[in-house]
């Protein structure tokens, strides 16, 4: 049962408070994008066994989005941090490589 | 190797049993393999099962990397059922329960499958609609279901609280020949057929990394040391993520927890299986007595085998619904695993990128009852290179045509 | 023993206005201003003239309270105010309902400890915040406003929390958290 | 045979006794006893019968690890089945009945199985019922199951409550015995917010009873300090059963309903930041042959009922150890005047204090031996029969005796350590697991969430010191002093002699030996049976459990489980820690399915959501359906009438005259902003950027995946400003979508949304009467052209604020009317008193969707079921082609979803009118790979019109639009194929005359 502090609130909001939304940081394929591109867009998430960058909305509280870095293993979170952003801030991924020496997000499985 | 019977039961009965063989094998691996599938979960083992059977491919080696049968195939509340919506699913669910008919036989290990009956309940009328359609659609697809009454829910199941205030049974799909089998013993009676025929079952091997040449296979690396193999399966369920990044590709898949509880045993009160999707809930009581309960996934990432204890709630919530009599059972246990979620929810039984390399994934909440079927086809598959009927549809390239085959169109769960 | 542990009065009606805009934009404030209401902070619920008061629903959006026949003035005022810049107003008076406890507020902490995963201990939920939560299965804002918790609630809902209220509330269920069993 | 002893018995009052019933006999107890406790006291040795060979069993244990003393619990809907007695705290008026056997507990048929034990070892149903095939269902599996299950299921509704609770804490301890009580005063000190939960009905553990005076004074200066201390919560009958992620602890409280106001149990949700398991250990069995036998218990539990109850397992006790701490049983019994024939130690040598406190007492102490036998049977012990531990069972002698005390030393009781992830270590000198300090389980900052305590730390002898250091460690954890707790005296008694591990009694067992040695007594596993599964190559921990059942019983091993896997490693020739324990799963103690559903029962199953007008319906004979959470009227039945003619009536009425439907759940969502055109011409498929001010325009929204999601009527309100409609099941959900694109995809666009759906009542008033009713209201001109089809308006009727859409979902002339919702009822009377003379009556969703279909208007979830594109159903018209992009259009342009074939929007007509069965499929040609009969469509709606007087139905038909006036062929189970022919989907009023008035 996580607890994921919001960071527009400044909650904690426990799970129950809150609603999953997959994978973080998508880019979406318009009409424009290739099938592959948009297949992946669509379908090939990020699935880790490990750091996770992920959506979650604070659906029991002010509605808003927000991404959250978590360990799918331990449930370790490394931060969370608003959605209008297409990375994860520094500290976040400060915090990830003092785990997970090495690690980068876009090559995460 | 023995062959079981209550005939050698009685004839080890007076030498103590110590005359019992191992159930399979615990050879060291060899250095190469005709065809290498990785893990031994229902699939796993099928796949190698009818490899032997039916393409007379021995030279087999099954990796796990924990001990057989201790993925979703040891964790799952054993629901067998093929009455599915569309034809592909349906063709291959209805393939492996007609084989799962005959399989205690065919293995000579009792697998135990009930054909108890199992009935989804329809409690609104969009779920009314939805499972007679349903029945439609099974009757052409020689799917033997048919739509019940209330009443005749109450006399198969007794328990059932037909009159729920919020959501009244209106009815049900009734598939008179789905049931349940014991899990543990569909891996164990596979494994044993498998190391009969002469497949080695390696565990404790885990794989770390896959080679390749030239865009084509050519062995593992694992925690007992590089395997060669001129095919390879993977069949890992919930680490297909994780094996396909190995091999180079990524899967549409999303791995998070499902989770089960058992009840202390009670004397038997309920005879067939009941799927309630308006409320989310399913049980049957297991031979020794226990109700077996199951539920919904968690909707986020997680390889945790724990999942969140809120779904547990949820899904005890609807079951006193349905089933008032429950409430002052006690729950002795809940524990979850983790399934594969495909894009639409459908598994994948299919060629990949890499050459020779095959993947046999997405059965997600509810691959148990396809175990056979799903051996059967993958085993054609890995054999001739290109699959076969049963496994064409399920083809990974489907969600980059936009072909999807979408079963929660007719049952919130897939189990 | 026979008495419930604390009252529940409601579901009751109220003048509310939601407000959507960047809150950091001084006519906010400005036009929050004009009509005798503060600009709550992050959580924050704060009273200002005339029996209004306005509570901080998420970074962009407020709720505001009033008199029941207020609202609709109240909406067109803030419309008018705000016309220069991005913002949405609406009377949203008839889409909630709420709810009074009333009764030593250590009991009333324990009834809402019982339904919403909030921490609720004195010192940990004090008046002047506003808390966004769930009372078991359905969203709901809640309050300390003169010793007495107000809840906010959907109106199709109103049924469903007067009964968990009233469930939480039987006779003899304290929970001898911050009462005394 | 076990009886209470005239003095004694710390928990007992016995200035209050207490009747109650076993099996309908009479007994007497005091108010303090446990229902074990009581059963002994009278003397009752035989409680139940085992699982499988339906052994005689008596009580082993004193606390929640019992595996025998199962019972059935109370009468009609307050009965319990496999409630432990040792748990089960002694009422007056308690009828307990024992399980599992017939026709008596005394003379039971089913124990023929342990006659045939031989023939039922570990896993035989696995190697046999194989043949003929169809006997398993019919002949083996009906055996089987006839003896499944212990207890009886209950068979009428729980009368009682359970409530859930929330709390949150600095620390939670787990367990108040010496080590909990300690190191929950350090946290507390320190000035933490602390809980501190105890299964027990009284704080203390083990010292009280292990340790005497001292222990007992030491458990009750603790309690004192614990009481007075303000930021500490201390819960008895309050068992911790599951430690979660990022601390979330589940506490199972047992409550009086009589107290409680109706509650039996509650279930706490408590979220610590730091967790102390201090929950102690327990006792081990050992494996002799005979150990099951009703007076063979524990040896801790023997010097528990003593202690605490003042009973006296039997007169003369044989004591049966390999360790020094069963010597305090030895001398509690003599101290109790109790007979103490022999002890028997496995232990070549045996030196200690404790040992030579018992010699002192003139006990006789014979180091280096085992039990080979038990004598006695279902009456209880007789005797054993003594052997060489080091030996193969020969009997060197027999001592008569009537109670076993047995003690194979303790395992920690390690499971909530174990839930999260906490990982263990073999210490080799206890010869136990305890948690391994370094690989803690982890919380959301990655760092351990969890320390071990006291015996539950493995500190079975400086628990005090032990506890200590947990309570540092966690106020370090918290940044609080660790200084700032003072640490209490507390003295350590003097240390004892090592253990001998001991697995098998004795070691040198043959075959015929091991199959009579219970290592899990409720499922009947045997040393034997363990043994066979390593033979038969189930040698993983978890294969020999699965394989042999071993600690999947209601007690979840915590009695045999260390035995039983070191019994494997023996087998395998492997060191323990090398196999391992199973994986420890929640709950630690059973917990009831009543408390995990806590108050959302009955009418707090679900939220029921109503609507403004919900009152009246109700009064007014509505026959409802649910709608996702809703309850919305499926029709107004009248007197005599079935739920078809109140259908029919409703349509004809509406059609004819005029309807009042109330369609307050549709979904009303505000969008406003500069960029809100653009946005929507993003989530519909067709432009809503250019609909004009005063105008409304049908919309459809897709899912990135091309499916239709949801359609509705958007109107536009002002310049920048859209009032977006749903569907009912889409409100909510249509919401979040739009929110999640505007922040998370396009947050740098100027819109804002906002759901208004419950702000207003929306009422339909539909039918050719439908403009002269509301003119009556007043207040608005809604003529045709000062409102034409398609426009909105908004002013006052009756007197209430409206806005007013002519918008239509019948083809009649409508208007769908939203009001403030607090005034919705008002409205709705209104009209039907303004169209009592024009015969306005209300209409239910069912008449909705009839005349929906017979207008050929799609309704999502029939005509869509998350497959089925806007091309599919012939909306290309809402789709604008030219637009660049929009949610759903890139997918759309894949191969499948642009074949040719695909299964299109049709009408259907049977040739005969009768109405085609729900769900029917149309047949091809053929059959597939598969060799399932090929499809070329289905029925998605099929209704009996009432406004034709036929059967009418909509359906999906490959290619269908092209194929119009073809006869196709249509199938469901039980009716032979039906004719039918393709037509257009618009039955009624093609032209669309009707609503456009
Ligand atoms: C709680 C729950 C309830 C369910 N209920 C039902 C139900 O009622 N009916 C139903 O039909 N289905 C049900 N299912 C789904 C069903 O259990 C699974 O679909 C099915 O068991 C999958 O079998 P498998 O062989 O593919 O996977 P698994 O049994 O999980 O086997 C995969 C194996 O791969 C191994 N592996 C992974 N990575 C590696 C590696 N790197 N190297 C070597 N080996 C590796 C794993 O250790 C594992 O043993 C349920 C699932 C769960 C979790
Ligand atoms: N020398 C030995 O061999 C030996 C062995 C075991 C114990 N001991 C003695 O045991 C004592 C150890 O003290 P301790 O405090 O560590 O253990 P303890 O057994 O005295 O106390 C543990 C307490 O935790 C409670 N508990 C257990 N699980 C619980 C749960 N899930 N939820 C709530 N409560 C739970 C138990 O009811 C018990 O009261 C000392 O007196 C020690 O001498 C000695
Ligand atoms: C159908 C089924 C029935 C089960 N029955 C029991 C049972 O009676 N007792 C028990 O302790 N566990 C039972 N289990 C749960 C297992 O003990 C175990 O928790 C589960 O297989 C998951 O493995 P894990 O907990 O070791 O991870 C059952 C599991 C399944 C799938
Ligand atoms: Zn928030």
């Amino acid at each position: 049962m996580l607890l994921l502090t919001c960071p527009y609130c400044g909650i904690a909001a426990e799970e129950t408070e809150l609603a999953p939304g997959g994978a973080a940081h998508l880019t979406r394929a318009g009409p424009e994008a290739s099938d592959a591109a948009f297949d992946a867009y669509l379908f090939l998430r990020d699935n880790p066994k490990g750091p996770h960058l992920e959506r979650w909305r604070h659906a029991m509280g002010c509605g808003k989005w927000f991404l959250a870095a978590r360990d799918t293993v331990t449930h370790e979170v490394y931060g969370t941090y608003p959605a209008q952003t297409r990375e994860p801030p520094a500290e976040v991924v400060a915090r990830i490589r003092a785990r997970h020496p090495g690690w980068s997000w876009r090559s995460a499985g | 190797m023995t062959r079981y019977s209550a005939f050698a039961i009685a004839r080890e009965a007076f030498r103590d049993h110590l005359g019992w063989r191992r159930a399979w094998a615990s050879p060291e691996p060899r250095a190469a393999y005709d065809v290498v599938v990785i893990g031994a979960g229902g699939h796993g083992l099928a796949t190698a099962y009818y490899l032997a059977r039916n393409h007379g491919i021995t030279d087999v080696a099954v990796l796990e990397k924990g001990w057989l049968g201790g993925g979703n195939t040891g964790r799952n509340t054993t629901i067998i059922r093929s009455n599915y919506l569309q034809d592909p699913s349906a063709a291959i669910y209805e393939k492996a329960r007609s084989l799962y008919e005959t399989l205690s036989q065919e293995l000579n290990y009792n697998i135990m499958f009930s054909p108890r009956g199992v009935m989804m309940l329809a409690q609104t009328e969009h779920e009314v609609r939805g499972y007679r359609r349903t029945a439609a659609a099974n009757a052409l697809q020689g799917v033997e279901t048919e739509w019940i009454g209330p009443e005749r829910v109450k006399a198969l199941c007794p328990i059932i609280n037909i009159h729920g205030p919020r959501y009244p049974v209106l009815g049900a799909l009734w598939q008179p020949r789905g049931g349940t089998a014991r899990h543990d013993a569909v891996a164990w009676g596979y494994a044993r057929a498998c190391s009969r025929m002469g497949i080695h079952i390696i565990q404790n091997c885990a794989v770390t990394a896959i080679r390749s040449r030239d865009g084509v296979v050519t062995g593992v690396e694992t925690t007992r040391g590089a395997i060669a193999c001129r095919k390879l399966a993977i069949v890992v369920a919930g680490h297909s993520g994780v094996l396909a990044g190995m091999a180079g590709f990524r899967l549409p898949i999303e791995s998070t927890a499902l989770q089960a509880l058992v009840s202390e045993p009670v004397k038997p009160c309920m005879d067939v299986v009941v799927m309630a999707n308006t409320v989310h809930g399913y049980m049957s009581q297991s031979d020794k007595g226990e109700m077996v309960i199951g539920g919904g996934a968690d909707g986020r990432n997680d390889y945790s085998q724990r999942g969140s204890f809120h779904h547990v709630e949820e899904t005890v919530r609807a079951l006193i619904e349905t089933f008032p009599i429950l409430s002052r059972l006690k729950m002795l246990r809940w524990w979850g695993g983790i399934v594969d979620m495909t894009g639409d929810r459908s598994p994948i039984l299919s060629k990949t990128p890499l050459g020779n390399c095959f993947v046999n994934c997405g059965w997600g909440t509810g691959g148990f009852k396809a175990i056979p079927g799903s051996g059967w086809a993958m085993a054609e598959l890995v054999a001739r290179g290109e699959p076969g009927p049963l496994a064409a549809p399920f083809s990974m390239t489907r969600f980059r045509e936009g072909r999807f085959i979408d079963e929660s169109v007719a049952a919130g769960v897939a189990h | 023993m026979s008495d419930p542990l604390v009252t529940v009065a409601g579901p009751a009606t109220a003048g509310m206005v939601t407000l959507r805009a960047d809150l950091a934009d001084p006519a906010v404030a400005a036009a929050l201003a004009a009509q005798g209401l503060p600009l709550p902070g992050r959580r924050a619920i704060r009273d200002g003239d005339g029996g209004r008061a306005a509570a901080w629903m998420s970074p962009d959006e407020l709720m505001l309270f009033c008199p029941p026949d207020d609202a609709p003035g109240l909406a067109a005022a803030l419309a008018a105010a705000l016309r220069e810049i991005h913002h949405l107003v609406a009377d949203v008076s008839d889409a909630r309902v709420l709810f009074r406890l009333s009764g030593p507020l250590a009991a009333q902490r324990e009834v809402m400890a019982k339904l919403s995963p909030t921490d609720l201990a004195p010192g940990r939920f004090e008046p002047g915040e506003m808390r966004r939560s769930r009372l078991a299965q359905v969203a709901a804002a809640f309050w300390i406003g003169e010793d007495s918790f107000r809840i906010l609630c959907f109106r199709s809902v109103a049924d469903y929390v007067a009964g968990l209220l009233a469930t939480a509330a039987a006779p003899g269920s304290g929970l001898a958290l911050w009462t005394r069993a | 045979m076990s009886t209470r002893l005239a003095t004694g018995g710390r928990r007992i009052d016995r200035t209050r006794p207490l009747d109650f019933t076993f099996n309908g006999r009479p007994m007497r107890g005091f108010e303090g006893d446990t229902l074990a406790s009581a059963l002994l006291a009278n003397g009752q040795g035989l409680i139940g019968r085992s699982f499988k060979y339906h052994r005689p069993r008596g009580i082993v244990a004193s606390g929640p690890e019992e595996p025998n003393a199962l019972v059935g619990l109370g009468a009609g809907g307050r009965f319990e089945p496999n409630a432990r007695a040792t748990q089960v705290p002694l009422r007056d008026g308690l009828a307990a009945e024992s399980q599992n056997h017939w026709p008596s507990l005394e003379w039971d048929l089913g124990a023929v199985n342990a006659r045939l034990a031989r023939f039922l070892p570990a896993g035989f149903y696995y190697k046999t019922f194989i043949h003929p095939r169809r006997f398993w269902k019919h002949v083996f599996e009906p055996a089987i199951r006839q003896s499944a299950g212990l207890g009886r299921p209950p068979r009428e509704p729980d009368p009682d409550r359970y409530e859930q609770a929330y709390a949150f804490c600095d620390v939670l301890v787990a367990g108040a015995g010496i080590a909990g009580m300690q190191a929950a005063l350090a946290a507390a000190r320190a000035g933490l917010s602390v809980w501190l939960v105890e299964q027990a009905p009284l704080p203390g553990g083990r010292a009280p009873v292990d340790h005497g005076a001292p222990g007992a004074a030491l458990a009750a200066a603790l309690a004192a300090e614990l009481a007075a201390m303000p930021n500490l919560t201390l819960r008895l009958r309050t068992a911790a059963v599951g430690l979660y992620d990022h601390g979330y602890v589940l506490l199972d409280e047992a409550l009086d309903p009589a107290a409680a106001g109706g509650l039996r149990q509650r279930l706490w949700r408590l979220r610590a930041r730091q967790v102390i398991v201090a929950t102690g250990a327990i006792e081990r069995p050992l494996a002799f042959p005979g150990n099951d036998l009703p007076g063979v218990m524990l040896a801790s539990a023997v010097r528990d009922y003593l202690a605490d109850f003042a009973v006296s397992p039997g007169d003369r006790t044989v004591i049966v150890t390999n360790n020094d701490d069963a010597y305090r049983t030895a001398l509690a019994l003599h101290a109790a005047g109790l007979a103490v024939p022999a002890v028997l130690d496995a232990r070549p040598e045996v030196t200690g204090a404790l040992p030579a406190q018992v010699r002192a007492a003139g006990i006789r102490v014979e180091p280096g031996r085992g039990i080979a036998a038990v004598r006695g049977g279902r009456g209880g012990v007789g005797g054993v029969a003594v052997c060489l531990q080091a030996g193969e069972g020969a009997v060197l002698e027999e001592i008569a005796c009537d109670a076993v005390a047995m003690s194979g030393g303790w395992s920690p009781a390690v499971h909530l350590w174990s839930h999260c992830g906490g990982r263990l270590l073999w210490d080799e000198a206890q010869a136990l697991f305890r948690p391994d300090p370094d690989r803690p389980p982890t919380g959301a900052d990655g760092r351990a969430m969890a320390r071990a305590a006291g015996a539950a730390n493995g500190a079975l002898q400086a628990v005090a010191a032990d506890a200590r250091r947990a309570a540092e460690a966690v106020l370090r954890a918290l940044g609080a002093d660790p200084a700032a707790a003072p640490p209490l005296p507390a003295e350590d008694p003097p240390p004892e002699a090592p253990i001998l591990p001991v697995w098998v009694m004795p070691q040198g067992a043959g075959p015929k030996l091991k199959a009579k040695m219970w290592l899990d007594f409720q499922n009947d596993v045997k040393v034997s049976d363990v043994e066979l599964a390593q033979r038969e190559g189930y040698e993983s921990v978890e294969h020999a459990k699965r394989y042999t059942t071993l600690g999947m019983a209601t007690d979840q091993g915590k009695l045999s489980n260390i035995n039983g896997l070191a019994v494997l490693a023996q087998a395998r020739g492997a060191a323990i820690p090398e196999v391992g324990t199973t994986t420890f799963r929640p709950p630690w103690t059973p917990v009831t399915l009543g408390a995990l559903a806590g108050e959302a029962r009955g009418a707090l199953f679900q939220p029921l959501r109503r609507t403004p007008i919900d009152p009246w319906h109700a009064a007014n004979g509505a026959d409802f359906e649910p709608v996702g959470l809703w309850r919305r009227p499926y029709c107004f039945r009248r007197p005599g009438e079935d739920r078809a003619a109140a259908v029919a009536r409703e349509v004809l009425n509406t059609r004819n005259r005029v309807g009042l439907l109330d369609a307050s759940t549709l979904g009303k969502i505000l969008v406003k902003g500069p960029d809100a055109g653009r946005f929507l011409d993003m989530l519909y498929t067709g432009r809503m950027s250019t609909l004009p001010v005063g105008r409304c325009r049908y919309g459809l929204m897709c899912s990135e995946n091309g499916f239709l999601i949801d359609d509705g009527v958007a109107a536009r309100l002002d310049g920048d400003t859209w009032l977006c409609h749903t569907t009912t099941g889409g409100a909510d959900r249509i919401h979040a979508h739009m929110e999640d694109w505007l922040q998370t995809e396009w947050w740098d666009w100027k819109v804002h949304t906002l759901n208004l759906t419950e702000a207003f009542a929306q009422i339909a008033v539909v039918g050719p009467e439908a403009r002269r009713l509301l003119e009556r209201l007043g207040g608005m001109d809604l003529s045709r052209a000062a409102l034409p089809f398609l426009h909105w308006a908004e002013g006052t009727l009756a007197g209430i604020p409206a806005r007013v859409f002519r918008i239509s979902f019948s083809g009649e002339l409508s208007y769908e009317v939203a009001v403030p919702a607090g005034r919705g009822l008002e409205f709705w009377q209104a009209c039907l008193a303004a169209g009592a003379d024009l015969g306005v009556m209300p209409y239910g969703t069912e008449a909705l969707h009839v005349m929906r279909a017979e207008k050929g208007f799609i309704m999502i979830g029939d005509e869509t079921d998350g497959t089925v594109i806007p091309q599919d159903l012939g909306l290309d018209w809402a789709i604008a082609r030219n637009k660049p992009d929009y949610l759903g259009k890139r997918a759309q342009m894949r191969p499948e979803m642009t074949r040719p074939d695909r299964w299109r929007l049709v009408g259907l007509e049977t040739l005969d009118g009768s109405v085609i069965p729900e769900g029917a499929q149309a047949l091809g040609e053929g059959t597939n790979a598969n060799g399932q009969r090929n499809v070329i469509g289905r029925v998605t709606s099929t209704y009996r019109s009432p406004t034709l007087g036929r059967g009418i139905a909509l359906g999906l038909v490959a290619r269908g639009p092209e194929r119009m006036g073809e006869v196709i062929r249509l199938a469901a189970p039980g009716i032979a194929p039906v004719a039918a022919r393709i037509v257009s989907p618009v039955f009624h009023d093609p032209e669309g005359r009707r609503q456009d008035v």
